[in-house]
């Protein structure tokens, strides 16, 4: 393996020479983002499948064998749609919102490990990197909003970019407690921590995994990471039945599709996230025999998509909360929450029950 | 081309000087100021990183991290003032601000 | 510094731009484009919109976003203490024990207020 | 952080757990308890005011949390004085603020709070040994006071006022960090004494140095509103409340002081040639400007305001004229000349604008010079106090005011300055005329309306002994003007 | 110097301020007999503890009596420093004097906020007495400026209809003067090494344009006060506005403050300047003196005519200083003495008029004899004294500047002369004027005669211009050895 990518470094580097880095990353950052793609793709028939289960109904069925090609037609469809852009709409900024909202959901997959090693760009400040990007978010509802010129719109941006914030300030806490008992922002040495531990040392490594001592701090950043969603049961923002489809209600085709887009690669990303933080990564649960056979990536994946399933699943679930419920539970319950929390981890790390040394 | 530090101190200047005259040539709108006022913070900070970075010293890093800090509380002072002002004088152009004179 | 580990990252962000701007290109070459005023026009349940849409709004909104900024900055001074905790001893626990009792008066003296209430 | 010494800041620790304390209980206060919150905030003012006490009276100069405090006698003093002059101010005030509505209902006692908030930044300033603190310190005080000045936020004037402090204010950080910037960038350090130390030993660029200077020295003329960075002072003081003008007029002049002294002379002794000019010609230009301008004034605010200007033009004086070195302790100079001024000034201003509270109503500002009209018929103490507080301004003995001027004008002489003593002279003379204005309104004139004066028992203790120490001091300046001089001296010794 | 154990002169200075602060404190509107009472106690009493000086004054002695010297602001050097010679030692009762004759003045006439009138008087005098008092220049400045303070509400709240204007220009007038006088002060300080103790200043070596400068600043402040022509004009204003009290302290002491500068500033610590510049100062003197007088001549108004006369006079006193020779001298000092007297006086009659007439326009009287003899008995007399007839207080200082004045130049003796026919022209005309002939109108025809109290202080005031025009030795005795003394030191020259 390594051979081979030696090989392909040296013969790029003679055809390209000083653009072969670039063409090299490229190609890797397509190698992200092409099955990232079909992932999305494939979320949304997930989701409708799940539903349907859940509603006892069998969800799309006719496109494709168990309507496997659905996601497809969709897209087909969706591209040939017109794209509206309203009168009074600020033509530029309306155009330039579903970019602002899909960029940083793609961007942040930079430094997402897939395996030890195994980033794009294994940067030192991962972790802050996707606190950053993923804040960018709300500057595409925000702005998509505005641009619409359209009440709905703007009510609806306006909602989603305070829940949005609301809740980034809970998950914050708790990255930074994950900060904490790690002492890194490395995603890669996240993971490695979390392999290391009383429960790792008897062989039943998902012990040790954080989201056991972390177990409330997990909860919260499921829940947030809904809220960030602006998923159900926190979809006031699109509420159909109040404003539509919040600051979407004004886009059509493609560039609508780039706001569902984002929405479903962000669902991936706190998933991935969560299963990196959480449910370490790539390890297997248990370090013995038939669990040590399968390969690491495949633990990712499954973790992260059991993370997935469980919005889905609170989206057939719950009702949907009321604006004012979701920032009193924002405000008045995660913050202290995830502050007390905060504070029994810096406490618990100083005395002699450390267990993350 | 190699970057110097001189090349970062210009950068700081030109942003400095931007905001500058953003404050005192702009005559139309607070937000517009409340911007150039931000700019200038990272002008300073643009300084700040440079220098801590040429002179291998933490200090003036740190220092950002509070300019930052303090930038904020400010952003968020002023835009509260702002909002006061938009619905006091249900105005929020600068040349509106003109009933203290003498 | 080595920033040619971010370099894959700037190129991601380029990328990501790409994959937004691309398809709404394609789009508009591939799909229709016949608008008409109606079309044209915001939605608004079939009336004609009475107003700017750009209005006035709640100012809780607004609060919510400063006392996010505050809450954020908190989260940014909290990084570093937590990367380094385990270095900086008693005297930086302690500090940072001292700042988020602070934090914890202001987030009390908000709740009280009642910044915190949407109702 | 070897030498935590937390002594060295024990007033600014002990007002900061106050704050916290008195916030927290604020919360829990109805209306009708509203004045605990008073209380408590004037007993944590002159708590902190005796801390500030002890440590001027040892004498000692001791830093603290690695360098990045000091606390040595002219911080002392300068704290004392901080913690009074706040305390006076919400006597003045809480009247005035009872009748605006200002300290009940939605808002309860966040007035009192934000005032302590000024006072712990500008006490975090006094003490200040590195540039961070100095830009923590002035905005803390500043964020504070761009609060209180748009407190009232359905008045129209308040808010333009608010605005303006608030850009102007923002501006003038900015200017002053991005001259610590390039004194960082010359010298590789924020700690002051290493940043004097480096440059005394010349291993430093020059040009870098004198950029950096000059923006710090602009971004001081700011924040002290000297000429020509002076526009938002007469607004300000105009359009802000009355209450929180005083709250910014009086107390950060101190603090403004001290970084001053703390950033020229301290710090840049070796520049002190390039500064002194500096400030030369904004003294001279705050001088004039401000008296002439003042001259034109209906509105007894702004005409204040205008008269800041040309007092801190004095104030500059005295900065200017300071030998950096070789003062001994028994002769004073131009620092200690400038601090005691400023000590004086402020002490002026307090009853000043204590007075004008204490003439508004609810529902009335008195804010024109016409408001003060047969003032002596009305009430013939309140306007004697007011006649002592604006011959102090003037500069007339035996009122301390005129002891200010006149340790300034020998700073001036000393160094050899006559034409700037001459100078400053004629524009006190100018100055005279309108703080004549209002003692003839007071006096000559008729009042307009004849309504009593209420004024609370301890608004009239307190200015009467405000309007007492003004002509007590005149008449023995000695001790104010000795503790001033052996602040200084020991300041800049250690 | 001899230092006295008995605070004699902090008496005499506080003495009255603390009664003037006791009647503002604690007088109230509602009885103002009371507070009439009280300050008349207060200011008897005060002229009372001046008399020791007068009695214990030792004639002979040289340098200064009575002194008492604190600490008083260390870091400056500047000491509460005070003692009196023969140039200042009669002022000190003068000013005593007088101020009992303001209270008595105002006793029925002053009815709005008597507290006040009284306590400012009597705060007023002590700081003049200050004046007059110290030996440290600054604690100078500060008796000298601070009498600005009362005397300006003074002349704003009890005077006329144009008062604001009058006392508002008598202010930025001396206060302008005295600000260039402080930076003087201030560079002797430097000069003579940290030292603000005016005697040491006498004995201080000055270059010759330094003189100068420290002159001109002087004569800035000094000249305002006396006031000498070009800088006089604010005194007619305040003379006309100010009430009764007001005109006769201004007149009576005020503008001897700054004749009296000139003796203990201006001659002894430049005295190169003085020679220099005594020609410059001789024709001012004597542009004052003639000139000013031309002008009372034509004046309408009462008050304003004794205002120009006032300011002739103290023409004749800055003439007899800048002679430099003890007769010219010693006439300037017993000129300003009797000037006191006599002003005050001539003020007093115009008040007591003026109460009843409430005009002070001179052709609205005539044939005042008729109606108010003893009055006008009083009137002539003080007018002759005004004019300088022999046997008055007048003619003795006069009298000896312009002999002085011939000793030194005879022109000028000459044109110094004529003044005293001005003088007697404008005193006696306006006497005429006023008081004989026929009862002009009903307003006169009404007028009724003085009272117990006119009388008691106009008397008072007629036995001393009569005295001192008889007797002057005990004034010519005090200040011989002073004023020798001082001619001695200004004749030598500071310059090496």
């Amino acid at each position: 393996m390594d051979q081979l990518l030696a090989s392909i470094h040296a013969t790029g580097q003679s055809f390209l020479g000083f653009y072969w880095p670039l063409v090299w990353n490229l190609v890797k950052i397509i190698a992200v983002v092409a099955p990232l793609m079909g992932a999305v793709a494939y979320l949304t028939l997930w989701e409708r499948k799940v539903i349907g289960w859940m509603h006892v109904r069998h969800g799309p069925n006719r496109t494709g064998p168990a309507g496997l090609l659905q996601p497809i037609a969709d897209g087909v469809k969706l591209l040939l749609k017109e794209i509206v852009v309203p009168a009074k709409s600020s033509k530029a900024l309306f155009l330039i919102a579903p970019v602002m909202t899909i960029m940083p959901a793609l961007a942040a997959w930079a430094v997402i490990p897939f395996g030890p090693d195994a980033a794009l760009a294994n940067v030192n400040a991962g972790l802050l990197f996707v606190m950053a990007i993923t804040s960018l978010e709300v500057y595409g509802v925000i702005v998509a909003g505005w641009a619409s010129n359209s009440k709905y719109a703007f009510l609806g941006a306006m909602r989603a970019s305070a829940q949005m914030i609301s809740y980034e300030i809970a998950m914050g806490f708790v990255l930074v407690i994950i900060l904490m008992v790690s002492g890194s922002l490395n995603l890669s040495e996240i993971v490695a921590q979390q392999t290391t531990g009383n429960g790792a040392n008897m062989g039943l490594t998902f012990l040790s995994w954080n989201w056991l001592p972390l177990l409330p701090m997990f909860v919260i950043y499921i829940i947030s990471g809904t809220a960030e969603l602006n998923r159900h049961p926190f979809d006031v923002v699109e509420g159909e039945s109040e404003i539509v489809a919040g600051h979407m209600v004004e886009y059509s085709g493609m560039s609508f599709a780039m706001f569902f887009l984002a929405e479903y690669a962000n669902m991936w990303l706190i998933s991935i996230m969560a299963t990196l933080m959480f449910l370490g990564g790539w390890s297997s649960p248990i370090d013995m025999a038939p669990f040590t056979w399968i390969p690491g990536w495949i633990w990712l994946g499954a973790k992260t998509w059991f993370v997935v399933t469980l919005f889905i699943w609170f989206r057939a679930s719950f009702p949907r909360y009321r604006y004012d419920q979701i920032m009193r539970l924002g405000w008045k319950v995660f913050i202290p929450l995830t502050l007390v929390y905060l504070l029994i981890v810096a406490i618990w790390m100083k005395t002699s029950w450390n267990i993350w040394n | 081309m190699e970057l110097s530090l001189v090349h970062y101190l210009i950068l700081g200047a030109i942003l400095f000087a931007i905001s500058i005259v953003g404050i005192f040539l702009n005559r139309k709108n607070i937000i517009i100021l409340l911007m150039a006022i931000e700019l200038m913070l990272l002008a300073v900070n643009m300084n700040f990183v440079a220098f801590s970075y040429f002179l291998g010293d933490a200090a003036g890093q740190i220092f950002v991290f509070f300019i930052l800090t303090v930038a904020a509380a400010e952003a968020a002072i002023g835009l509260a003032i702002l909002v006061s002002m938009f619905r006091a004088l249900d105005t929020i152009n600068v040349e509106d601000l003109d009933s203290l004179k003498g | 510094m080595n920033l040619e580990n971010y370099f894959p990252v700037l190129l991601f962000i380029l990328v990501g731009i790409g994959v937004g701007v691309a398809p709404q290109i394609l789009g508009r070459i591939l799909g229709p484009h016949n608008p008409d005023d109606q079309k044209l026009s915001p939605y608004e349940c079939g009336f004609e919109a009475f107003e700017d849409a750009r209005m006035k709004f709640d100012v809780r909104y607004y609060l919510v976003a400063i006392l996010f900024i505050l809450f954020d900055l908190e989260v940014a001074f909290l990084v570093p203490w937590a990367a380094a905790m385990r270095e900086v001893g008693m005297l930086g626990f302690w500090a940072m024990m001292i700042f988020l009792g602070i934090l914890t008066i202001g987030l009390v003296f908000e709740w009280k207020k009642g910044a915190l209430d949407w109702e | 952080m070897n030498n935590l010494n937390l002594i060295s800041v024990l007033p600014e620790i002990f007002l900061a757990i106050a704050i916290c304390a008195i916030l927290l209980i604020d919360l829990f206060l109805s209306d009708a308890k509203r004045y605990i919150t008073y209380v408590l905030s004037i007993a944590a003012l002159i708590g902190s005011a005796a801390l500030s006490l002890c440590d001027f009276n040892t004498g000692a100069t001791v830093y603290g949390f690695g360098n990045m405090v000091v606390s040595d006698p002219m911080s002392g003093l300068l704290k004392v004085c901080t913690c009074i002059a706040v305390a006076l101010t919400l006597v003045y005030s809480r009247q005035y603020l009872e009748q605006r509505e200002m300290v009940n209902g939605r808002l309860g006692g966040e007035f009192y709070i934000l005032a302590l908030f000024t006072v712990l930044g500008q006490m975090v300033m006094i003490s200040a040994n590195n540039f961070l603190i100095i830009y923590l310190g002035l905005e803390m005080m500043s964020l504070a006071l761009y609060a209180l000045v748009a407190f009232r936020r359905e008045n129209t004037a308040a808010i333009e006022a608010a605005m303006k402090y608030f850009v102007l204010g923002a501006l003038a950080s900015g200017f002053l960090l991005y001259g610590i910037s390039m004194l960082y960038g010359a010298t590789g350090s924020l700690d002051m004494t290493e940043v004097a130390r480096v440059i005394s030993t010349g291993a430093v660029n020059k040009p870098v140095l004198i950029f950096g200077l000059v923006f710090v020295v602009s971004g001081l003329a700011f924040k002290l509103g000297a000429v020509p960075f002076h526009m938002w002072v007469p607004d300000v003081y105009q359009g802000a409340p009355t209450a929180v003008t005083l709250m910014l007029g009086g107390a950060p002049k101190l603090a403004a002081f001290a970084i001053t002294i703390r950033l020229l002379v301290e710090t840049l002794p070796a520049l002190v040639i390039d500064w002194q000019q500096m400030l030369t010609i904004l003294a001279v230009l705050s001088m004039a400007i401000g008296n002439i301008a003042a001259i034109a004034q209906t509105n007894i605010k702004r005409m204040l305001a205008y008269s800041t200007i040309s007092q801190i033009g004095f104030i500059l004086l005295g900065l200017l004229s300071g030998i950096v070195a070789g003062a001994d302790g028994s002769t004073t100079n131009g620092y200690s000349a400038a601090m005691f001024y400023v000590i004086t000034y402020v002490l002026t201003t307090l009853g000043m604008f204590g007075v004008i509270m204490l003439l508004s109503r609810a529902g009335f500002e008195a804010d024109n010079i016409d408001d003060f009209k047969g003032l002596n018929q009305r009430s013939p103490w309140f306007a004697l106090v007011t006649l002592m507080l604006m011959f102090s301004l003037a500069g007339v003995p035996p009122v301390v005011g005129f002891y200010a001027k006149l340790s300034v004008l020998q700073a001036v002489l000393s160094t050899g300055q006559i034409w700037l003593a001459v100078i400053a002279v004629l524009f006190s003379l100018i100055g005279a005329f309108y703080y004549l204005r209002v003692v003839k309104v007071m006096y000559f004139d008729e009042p307009v309306d004849n309504s009593k004066i209420v004024a609370s028992k301890d608004v009239t203790v307190a200015l009467s002994i405000n309007g007492a120490a003004l002509l007590v001091l005149g008449l023995v300046p000695g001790p104010l003007m000795t503790a001033c001089a052996a602040a200084i001296v020991k300041t800049l010794a250690s | 110097m001899m230092q006295s154990t008995f605070p004699l002169l902090s008496l005499a200075i506080w003495l009255p301020v603390a009664f003037g602060i006791f009647v503002i404190a604690f007088g109230r509107d509602d009885n103002p007999n009371v507070v009439r009472t009280v300050s008349l106690v207060g200011a008897i009493v005060s002229f009372l503890v001046t008399l020791p000086l007068v009695s214990q004054f030792n004639n002979a002695a040289h340098g200064m009596q009575f002194v008492e010297k604190f600490k008083w602001i260390d870091i400056f050097n500047i000491n509460y420093s005070l003692g009196v010679d023969g140039l200042s030692m009669w002022f000190v009762v003068l000013t005593a004097f007088i101020t009992i004759f303001v209270v008595i003045a105002a006793w029925e006439v002053i009815e709005k906020r008597v507290a006040q009138y009284m306590g400012a008087f009597l705060i007023l005098s002590g700081l003049m007495i200050g004046v007059f008092c110290a030996l440290d220049g600054l604690l100078f400045y500060v008796f000298f400026e601070s009498t600005l303070i009362p005397m300006f509400i003074i002349i704003g709240v009890w005077g006329g209809a144009n008062r604001v204007y009058a006392s508002i220009k008598f202010f930025l007038y001396t206060f302008f003067g005295s600000l260039l006088m402080l930076v003087a002060l201030l560079y002797l300080y430097f000069k003579s090494g940290h030292s603000f103790d005016i005697l040491a200043w006498h004995t201080l070596p000055l270059p010759m344009d330094a003189q100068i400068l420290i002159f001109l600043a002087f004569l800035m402040a000094f000249a305002v006060k006396v006031p000498m022509w070009p800088v006089h004009t604010w005194l007619p204003d305040a003379h006309v506005e100010a009430p009764t009290g007001g005109s006769v302290v201004l007149a009576a002491i005020m503008l001897k403050l700054g004749a009296y500068g000139f003796l203990r500033f201006s001659l002894p610590i430049t005295p190169d300047a003085s020679h220099y510049l005594s020609g410059f100062m001789i024709t001012l003197s004597l542009i004052a003196v003639i000139y000013i007088g031309l002008v009372a001549l034509i004046q309408t108004d009462m008050k304003k005519l004794v205002a120009y006369s006032s300011i002739a006079h103290m023409g004749f006193v800055t003439l007899g200083f800048f002679m430099f020779n003890d007769m010219a001298v010693q006439g300037g000092i017993v000129q300003m003495i009797s000037h006191g007297f006599v002003s005050g006086a001539m003020f007093l009659c115009i008040g007591v008029l003026y109460d009843r007439m409430h005009t002070r326009n001179i052709a609205d009287y005539g044939g005042v004899v008729n109606k108010m003899p003893k009055f006008a008995a009083f009137f002539i007399l003080f007018s002759m004294a005004n004019a300088g007839l022999p046997a008055t207080s007048g003619f003795v200082g006069e009298f000896m500047v312009i002999l002085g004045a011939v000793k030194f130049n005879f022109w000028i003796g000459m044109l110094a002369a004529t003044a005293l026919i001005l003088g007697a022209a404008y005193s006696l005309w306006l006497a005429k004027r006023v008081i004989f002939g026929e009862v002009t109108n009903h307003h006169v025809a009404e007028l009724t005669d003085i009272n117990k109290r006119e009388f008691l202080m106009l008397g008072v005031l007629a036995i001393a211009v009569l005295a001192m025009g008889l007797y002057p030795a005990p004034f010519t005795d005090a200040m011989q050895t002073s004023v020798t003394d001082l001619l001695k030191h200004v004749s030598i020259s500071k310059l090496n």
